[in-house]
């Protein structure tokens, strides 16, 4: 990795810290699809997947590479992921209308 | 004398086109078919006798006629292959050609009596015809793979004509137990050819007797032997399956299944005596391959142990069979001790009173009908007393009975006699030779005591079965009934062969002609053909010898005087033995059963296991079908039958869907058991990993996959990154 | 820069077209009450649509490749010969949408409505030549497949497609986005051909950053392209969607994945190096792996529909064998490929879909001697599936043969053989079908309605370039090519 | 173009001119049907016979006047390109005659007469294809397509286990086409000197032997791997030894005229294939491997007899005895000496005419009896006395059991002793053991014949009438055939002598 950080001070933080955050985040957002059996906290954890994407195009944007790409690599992410938020939370709405339920487990009718 | 192949064509063409012709219009016209068959026989008769006649006039050892043409040609460039079909007639062919056609003549008129009431009539000529026609190319071959042809065909013929009463159930065992074994000699025979064609290059007799004088098979080996013993023995291997030889001798007796007449003709006369023929041939190559002790104790073994299996013999065919297996022991013993001219002469006697017995034994069988049960008699032991109603028979019979015991003055004298004193020098020679001329004296004597015995039986004493013998009309003259029983038995005559009354030079007809036989059939003179050069493909020139001096007949056969001294003194010494032997027979024969003042039934209870054991054909049929075919051969087919489809076309083959549905399975156990059980119990682990608590923690379907896609992103990363 | 927009715009018509397609159709379905059933108009312009896009896609093959909107996207006649066949797929399911009765009446409209807005998504995502019109394509299609899984509100088992399809989907893309972030920022840039002038030199550390990064990203695209192990959406959504929303699914986000993984792996890694090796070497586990699962998957179905979900599956590993070779040859077998399992796509899951409406479901025993009552249509499953199975004369071999070709020049013996002996296995299910529509006795004597004469005409004449491009593939393949990527 | 050149094309399309006829005529009209088959095919077989008169036996290798190449696709350099010599045009003669045959022994089909029929031309078609293709490419699409008839020939028409059969048979032959294929397109490829074609002359005559190739580290002669390849492929056809167990089943559920054509025909596609593709392209493989392969035609020789001799079903027997029969031939081909392939080749023709009759005769039988067993599963008699009761029947049974054996007079024994011939020169010792299944030859058959034909009828067959004209005059050209060729072999001899004799000199350079 090329390593010409603009260093402006000791109080910065640096892109290590960013990218060791958004990979707690895209952990933790694993973690929590993998763990947890409520539809809507397994969304949220898409949610934490996305961001931590964001949050690592922002970082690069900041620390390395001088363009906008990356930002607006950012803010679309940050957009479409609202959308496949409302999308998959209008699918769960219907989900919960039939099963009265947002448990996962409820979600094995399909089986091969 | 110019014979070309389409001079002497008519031989064979005669009885195919009979046989053509009749095998379309045999249903609608019997009648003409039946003449149609006797009257090629008698045309290729006509010529037969022709080229016999002209070959006794030239009168020269080594005169031959060979022609050959192509018969297919696969040669491209540098590699030829040319297969030649033709004839070779030397003096053993044109014998042979006479003897086959003037019985086989004999015989199909003999059958219009015999058959004429058979509802099958017209097609037993149809087989005859095309059987006779088989046999006379055999003898006219000038190859190998033409004699295997003919060989073979003559084996379809008595494979039909021993089936020839289908419904008979014994009729279907008998004709494939006759085609199987001598198959199982012609497999061999077929390897001998092969062997023979991969060093000489063509499988004609002059060829390879060429190659022989050439010294061509030296030094050459199949599987580690010499190849001339490997050719030598494929080829005696096809001799002793169609020759009835000791140990594939079991189908002959069964043959009796056939009509009479065709007994007479394929496996008395003619047919076996094909195999005896082809040995003779061959003689060169079997002693260059040093068989000769071999094909002697196979001979040796034949003639006497069918002759025990004769003794105990009730049907009145099967001890004619039985009596055809031992007297072919003998002309392979003759093979054997190299008595050449002897066993080929032994054959051509052989075939006359043997078509002559059978006939005769036809011509009784057909007089005793049952009117119970409305079958022909053919046990001994029903009759009795036949002389005084049909005493033609009688007489035709006895002199073949004389001649076959080796009565003096008969044919059969002539040339068992000289067979066993060859032996007997062979054994001066050679200790090692003295157990077969000892089992040929044995057998010897055992002939004449059984053949007596079916004599005394058959037509002495009283009837035995009283009913049948009145509903047995006395024998009426008839041409086509004893005309060919007479010619036969006229035959048996000693002195048509030997040229002198005797057979043993003791009382000589003037003229050395009339010694034709022992002038005349030599062994094959390999050195004449030194000069030719292994052929080259392509030929089709003839070759037949142009001059030659009439030969003179060389009482010393070659050798030395003090040799030669030897040898006839031996030879005296085994006439004087067998004389002795055959009359004691007759005479240990009349005893028991003539005069009855033996009585066999002591010998039978004192030697009551080996009785059995005769009974039961030394257990060699059991040995075979009970042994080997059934206990062996059929269990193994169904064993192998099972592994091929319920072992492996069921798992192997089939198997291989049963795994795809089988990972089918896996992967859907993959799906729901590990979800619910282990993943479960997995995925807690790595969530502790990470100190999140999760009490209730219940994977769902979706989350297995989750979990799927994160551990397979890790596992490549983690691969990648080693 | 604004005339450079306006001549990228002259460029991106199709899409555009598609755009407002979808737009008139939604003012279109406005207009009609809820009670008014037969909504002929409705469909009468989305084919008008439909068509038009087409036309003017038609009419862009002949252009010299382009890149448009500063680089973003790239219109090349290989990303407009697949445009090409995700409108034919579209059309399809449309049409199958209005016949099957799978999708009650007021759904059929929005089920047209939302498959343009995918097709929009897929033919940006074909075109994509950045990241970000990459993610952005790849979400269009995802969002709106979602809706289309779960289309049939009342039944439980659309909605659950439907959110494991959201689900499933939302993690891939971040997934995905996580590794292009890091690609991002390593190589300092979003445009595709500026991350392949990159990737030829690179530093070992590089190297170790951007391996697992390229994984992630894989990850996204084999999701959408559905090759295992990230296939496990896919029976089940395929299983719980409507038919025609199957048919739609089996096609044009399938397609859509293959011309982005086309384009980036041809982009990315025509050079040798260890990016390539590694990128070659996984794609050539996830073909074999892909086409084998999805074979012994197919196997032991029941369902008809989901046996052709199954081998839709396999069949993707079978494109992705073209996509690894890097070569021309690959790319145009990938085309052909792609055309071809359009029809024979389309053709088995008409016939399934309206087995399917007569029976309610499309058990393997519904096609008990159909021969005996349909023959036309029997004769056209059978010669649909013989070409599944990739046998001569029809198209599914001349497919199969030029995949063959591209992995035998690059020497993949044993790949080839996996597909071989594969196409085997293939060749047992498919066949179940023939079997027993040929060789077991009708089940019943009743009347298919959906086999009118109309359907009739229409599947066979579908059939007919399954049939005719088995012997006739030559300009078809001149065609596919000509669909060169567009490479600076 | 000459006016003969067209020949071929005629061939080849004068059954799919059949196939389009029958679609016009009406399902109901079952005789027009048959009548309009046998017109075809008799024009068909009459053309071949055209072909027979018109051909040059003097000129080894392709006869130039018939070729036909027409470009197919140009960019793969692939011809629709026909041609016949010596190795093809006995075939060719043999599928002409016997599907004419098997169209008048088809007149008793009562199921779907239409489809029966269509199919049936189209598969002549077919068959015609691999026969007269030389071009590899079109040589794997006629091989294919043939699956498409014969699956529904033994699926629709076939015995009780129909199904099971029809589909072994399929993905088996599918399995080898597959690796025949992958051999194919490696071909195409590794030529690459110039030829870059599927063109079966132009890849002829060892331009590969030195290449390799190399997986997973290990390296393989490319010869060897891909004569494997297609040597599998073909083996499945023929069938070789492992590969032989879709035979039984296929041959026993089929109707009669497809075990017919199976028998007589598509057998033999599979060592045409070798004759034609494997030795011709890789004659150092060939000679490399021809010692497993004269193996493995012993064990087919002997495991086929054998099998046989243990089958009930006298029509499973018979299909053991082609595996026994077709192992001759591989035997033949593995001498790669002129005699050895010359009587394999002829073999190939002779075992079509035999071995057709056989399944004839007992098809003829079936429609009698509808059952075959010769022992019935409970151990009771199924047929007796078939002699007695049916003696036309017999007689022509007789012929076609010991052609079958290979009786010399027949046609069966030239091209067995040819074989015999070939390979003593090379392998003594498989000779030894492969004269051991000419004895079993025999014994299994006639063993089948005792226990049909011999002793009293039984019951059932009382009832049995014997051959009709029609029968009788369907299997008179092959008794014909089988007695003519077997006393007089040379026209067929003499067709192949120079193709074949091209053949071996071209692999004896190895």
């Amino acid at each position: 990795m090329q390593d010409h950080v603009e260093d402006n001070g000791a109080n910065m933080i640096s892109l290590p810290s960013y990218l060791f955050l958004s990979f707690i985040m895209f952990i933790a957002g694993l973690v929590v699809m993998v763990a947890r059996k409520n539809i809507i906290a397994i969304l949220l954890g898409v949610e934490l997947i996305l961001n931590s994407a964001a949050l690592n195009f922002a970082a690069y944007t900041r620390f390395i590479n001088q363009n906008l790409e990356g930002n607006i690599m950012s803010l679309f992410i940050i957009v479409i992921a609202a959308a496949e938020a409302a999308v998959g939370l209008a699918i769960v709405i219907r989900f919960f209308q039939l099963k009265e339920s947002v448990h996962i487990d409820d979600a094995t009718q399909l089986q091969a | 004398m110019d014979y070309t192949i389409s001079t002497v064509a008519p031989i064979v063409l005669l009885p195919f086109f009979a046989f053509a012709i009749n095998a379309f219009i045999v249903k609608k016209f019997t009648k003409v078919a039946v003449f149609l068959s006797c009257a090629a026989i008698l045309g290729s008769f006509f010529f037969a006798s022709r080229i016999f006649f002209d070959f006794l006039n030239v009168f020269a050892t080594d005169y031959y006629i060979h022609k050959t043409f192509t018969w297919f040609d696969l040669s491209y460039g540098e590699f030829p292959f040319k297969l030649d079909m033709g004839i070779y007639i030397d003096n053993m062919t044109a014998t042979m050609l006479f003897m086959v056609t003037g019985v086989a003549s004999l015989i199909h008129i003999f059958s219009t009596y015999y058959m004429k009431e058979d509802a099958r009539y017209g097609r037993f000529f149809v087989y005859v015809s095309l059987f006779t026609s088989a046999m006379l190319a055999l003898v006219l071959s000038e190859n190998l793979i033409s004699v295997f042809i003919f060989w073979e065909l003559m084996g379809f013929c008595s494979y039909s004509l021993i089936g020839f009463y289908y419904e008979k159930e014994g009729a279907g065992n008998a004709s494939m137990k006759a085609f199987m074994t001598t198959r199982v000699g012609d497999v061999f025979f077929l390897f001998g050819i092969l062997a023979i064609w991969s060093v000489v290059g063509s499988v004609s007799f002059v060829d390879i007797y060429a190659a022989l004088a050439n010294g061509a098979f030296d030094g050459q080996y199949a599987l580690g032997i010499s190849l001339a013993t490997v050719a030598g023995l494929g080829i005696f291997m096809g001799t002793i399956g169609k020759s009835a030889q000791f140990p594939l001798q079991v189908w002959l007796p069964d043959a009796m299944f056939g009509p009479t007449p065709c007994s007479a003709l394929i496996h008395a006369a003619t047919m076996v005596a094909a195999g005896v023929y082809l040995s003779l041939r061959c003689y060169p190559l079997m002693e260059a391959g040093g068989l000769t002790y071999f094909i002697a104790c196979i001979g040796g073994i034949t003639a006497f142990g069918a002759a025990t299996i004769a003794l105990v013999q009730t049907d009145i065919k099967a001890v004619l069979a039985y009596s055809t297996i031992s007297q072919l022991g003998y002309m392979v013993l003759g093979v054997g001790v190299g008595s050449y001219n002897a066993a080929f002469m032994h054959l051509i006697t052989h075939a006359v009173f043997k078509a002559c017995l059978f006939l005769s034994a036809g011509s009784v069988i057909h007089s005793l009908h049952d009117h119970h049960t409305h079958a022909h008699v053919q046990e001994m032991p029903r009759m009795g007393g036949l002389r005084k109603k049909m005493p033609f028979t009688f007489l035709a019979m006895l002199f073949c009975t004389l001649a076959i015991a080796g009565i003096p003055f008969f044919s059969g004298f002539v040339s068992k006699d000289r067979i066993l004193g060859d032996a007997l020098v062979a054994a001066t020679h050679d200790a090692k030779y003295w157990i077969p001329s000892v089992l040929g004296f044995a057998g010897a004597f055992l002939t004449a005591f059984y053949m007596f015995r079916m004599m005394f039986l058959t037509f002495f004493g009283e009837p035995r079965d009283k009913d049948l013998y009145e509903h047995t009309h006395k024998e009426k003259l008839s041409w086509n009934r004893n005309v060919p029983l007479l010619i036969l038995s006229v035959f048996t005559l000693g002195v048509f062969f030997s040229g002198s009354l005797t057979g043993q030079g003791l009382i000589k007809v003037a003229d050395k002609k009339y010694e034709w036989f022992q002038t005349l059939i030599e062994k094959p003179h390999i050195e004449n053909f030194t000069n030719r050069s292994k052929q080259a493909f392509g030929f089709t020139t003839e070759k037949s010898t142009e001059t030659f001096e009439a030969s003179h007949y060389d009482a010393n056969h070659g050798l030395s005087e003090e040799e030669a001294h030897h040898v006839h003194h031996i030879h005296h010494i085994g006439a004087l033995v067998s004389i002795v032997i055959a009359f004691s027979g007759v005479f240990i024969a009349a005893m028991m059963y003539f005069w009855r003042s033996w009585n066999p039934g002591f010998w039978v209870s004192t030697f009551s296991r080996w009785y059995r054991a005769l009974q039961n054909k030394y257990y060699m049929d059991d040995l075979y079908i009970k042994g080997i075919i059934q206990k062996g051969l059929i269990p193994f087919n169904n064993l192998l039958a099972f592994i091929d489809m319920g072992l492996y076309d069921r798992y192997a083959i089939d198997g291989w869907e049963k795994v795809n549905r089988a990972l089918f399975t896996v992967a859907k156990w993959v799906d729901n058991l590990i979800v619910d059980t282990a993943m479960v119990d997995g995925t807690g682990a790595s969530v502790r990993f990470f100190n999140v608590i999760l009490r209730t923690l219940q994977s769902g379907k979706i989350q297995f996959y989750f979990i799927m896609i994160f551990l397979v992103l890790a596992g490549y990363i983690w691969t990648l990154n080693i | 820069m604004g005339l450079n927009y306006l001549a990228s715009l002259s460029h991106f018509v199709p899409e555009l077209l598609a755009c407002v397609t979808m737009f008139g159709l939604i003012l279109i379905e406005a207009t009609y009450k809820e009670e008014h059933k037969e909504r002929g108009l409705f469909f009468f312009a989305a084919y008008i649509g439909f068509a038009s896009v087409l036309t003017f896609l038609c009419l862009n093959l002949k252009h010299e490749a382009v890149a448009i909107f500063t680089n973003s996207a790239v219109i090349d006649p290989f990303s407009t010969l697949l445009k090409i066949v995700m409108v034919l797929g579209t059309m399809g399911a449309t049409y199958l949408v209005s016949q099957s009765k799978d999708i009650e009446g007021n759904l059929r409209p929005e089920f047209t409505i939302m498959a343009t807005g995918v097709l929009v998504g897929g033919m940006l995502l074909s075109s994509a030549n950045n990241m970000l019109l990459l993610y952005i394509g790849i979400e269009t299609l995802s969002i709106l497949s979602y809706v289309l899984a779960s289309l049939k509100k009342s039944d439980d088992r659309s909605s659950e497609a439907g959110l494991k399809y959201s689900l499933y989907g939302g993690i891939s893309a971040g997934i995905m986005l996580f590794g292009m972030s890091h690609i991002f920022g390593v190589l300092g840039t979003i445009n595709f051909t500026e991350i392949g002038v990159a990737l030829q030199e690179l530093t070992t550390v590089q190297v170790a950053i951007l391996l697992p990064s390229f994984l992630l990203f894989l990850a996204g695209l084999g999701y959408k392209i559905a090759c295992v192990p990230f296939h496990m959406w896919s029976p089940d959504v395929y299983e719980g969607s409507p038919i025609p929303v199957t048919t739609f699914f089996s096609v044009v986000p399938k397609v859509a994945g293959l011309a982005a993984l086309i384009r980036i792996t041809t982009v990315f890694f025509s050079h040798e190096g260890a990016m390539n090796m590694g990128w070659v070497g996984i794609l050539s586990v996830i073909a074999a792996l892909t086409m084998t699962v999805g074979n012994i998957s197919a196997i032991g179905q029941r369902s008809v529909k989901r046996m052709l979900a199954y081998s839709s599956i396999s069949h993707a590993g079978v494109m992705l064998l073209g996509i690894l070779v890097i070569s021309e040859v690959g790319i145009r077998s990938v085309v052909f490929y792609a055309i071809t399992y359009l029809f024979m796509n389309l053709v088995a899951f008409y016939i399934v879909s309206f087995v399917n409406d007569k029976y309610g479901n499309d058990h393997f025993e519904r096609f008990n001697g159909l021969i005996y009552r349909y023959p036309v249509m029997s004769i056209m499953m059978a010669i649909t599936m013989f070409s599944l199975a990739g046998l001569p004369p029809f198209s599914g071999f001349v497919a199969k043969f030029h995949i063959f070709n591209a992995i035998v020049i690059k020497k993949y013996y044993v790949l080839a053989i996996i597909a071989g002996l594969n196409s085997v296995i293939s060749m047992y299910y498919y066949m179940k079908i023939i079997r027993l529509m040929v060789l077991k006795p009708a089940e019943s004597e009743e009347q298919i309605s959906g086999f009118s004469l109309l359907n009739q005409g229409i599947i066979v004449s579908l059939t007919v370039p399954v049939l005719f491009l088995g012997i006739f593939w030559e300009k078809i393949m001149l065609v596919a090519t000509n669909a060169k990527i567009f490479l600076e | 173009m000459q006016a003969s050149s067209n020949l071929l094309n005629w061939i080849l399309w004068m059954p799919f001119i059949g196939v389009l006829g029958i679609l016009f005529i009406p399902k109901a009209k079952e005789t027009a049907i048959r009548v309009w088959s046998l017109i075809n095919t008799t024009v068909t077989f009459a053309l071949t016979l055209v072909l027979y008169a018109k051909f040059d036996t003097t000129v080894p290798g392709m006869q130039v006047p018939f070729n036909i190449s027409v470009p197919w696709i140009k960019s793969f350099n692939i011809f629709y390109k026909l041609g016949v010599d010596g190795i093809s045009l006995p075939m060719i003669v043999l599928t002409g005659l016997l599907f004419l045959i098997c169209v008048l022994s088809s007149w008793t089909v009562k199921k779907q007469v239409k489809a029966y029929f269509a199919l049936f031309l189209f598969l002549q078609s077919t068959v015609f294809g691999v026969f007269f293709a030389m071009d590899f490419f079109l040589f794997y699409v006629y091989w294919e397509v043939m699956l498409i008839p014969m699956f529904f020939l033994i699926g629709i028409w076939g015995g009780e286990n129909r199904e099971y059969a029809a589909v072994k048979f399929f993905l088996y032959t599918f399995l080898g086409s597959i690796l025949m294929l992958v051999g194919m397109v490696a071909l195409y490829y590794a030529s690459g000197k110039g030829i870059d074609s599927f063109d079966i002359l132009a890849l002829q005559g060892g331009k590969f032997s030195d290449l390799t190739l190399t997986i997973f580290g290990a390296t393989f002669s490319f010869a060897k791997l891909f004569f494997v390849f297609l040597f599998i492929g073909f083996a499945i056809k023929v069938p070789v030894f492992p590969f032989h167990t879709w035979l039984p089943h296929a041959h026993v559920q089929a109707p009669t005229a497809i075990s017919v054509i199976l028998a007589g025909v598509l057998l033999k596609m599979g060592t045409y294939g070798f004759l034609r593709i494997a030795f011709p392209i890789f004659p150092e493989a060939t000679i490399y491997f021809s010692d497993a392969i004269a193996w493995l035609g012993l064990i087919n020789v002997i495991y086929g007899a054998f099998c046989a001799m243990a089958q009930t079903d006298v029509k499973k027997l018979v299909a053991y005895s082609s595996v026994s029969h077709m192992g001759f031939v591989m035997l033949g081909l593995a001498a790669l000496t002129v005699t050895g392939v010359n009587g394999a080749v002829l073999q190939m023709f002779n075992h079509g005419t035999s071995t057709a009759m056989m399944f004839l005769m007992i098809g003829v039988l079936y429609e009698r009896s509808h059952h075959r067993w010769i022992v019935r599963p409970d151990g009771s008699k199924g047929f007796g006395g078939l002699y007695t009761q049916l003696p036309k029947f017999s007689i022509i049974f007789i012929i076609a059991m010991f052609a079958s054996m290979g009786l010399p007079g027949l046609s069966g024994f030239i091209s067995e002793a040819l074989i015999f011939l070939g390979i003593y020169e090379r392998f003594t010792t498989i000779t030894v053991l492969a004269l051991l299944g000419l004895l079993l030859g025999a014994a299994y058959l006639l063993w089948m014949f005792k226990r049909m034909f011999f002793g009293d009828v039984i019951e059932e067959c009382k009832s049995y009438t014997d051959m009709n004209a029609r029968e009788i005059f369907y299997m008179l050209p092959l008794c014909v055939a089988v007695i003519v060729f077997g006393i007089y072999p040379s026209p067929v001899l003499d067709v192949m002598r120079a193709s074949v004799g091209n053949l071996v000199s071209m692999l004896a350079k190895f």
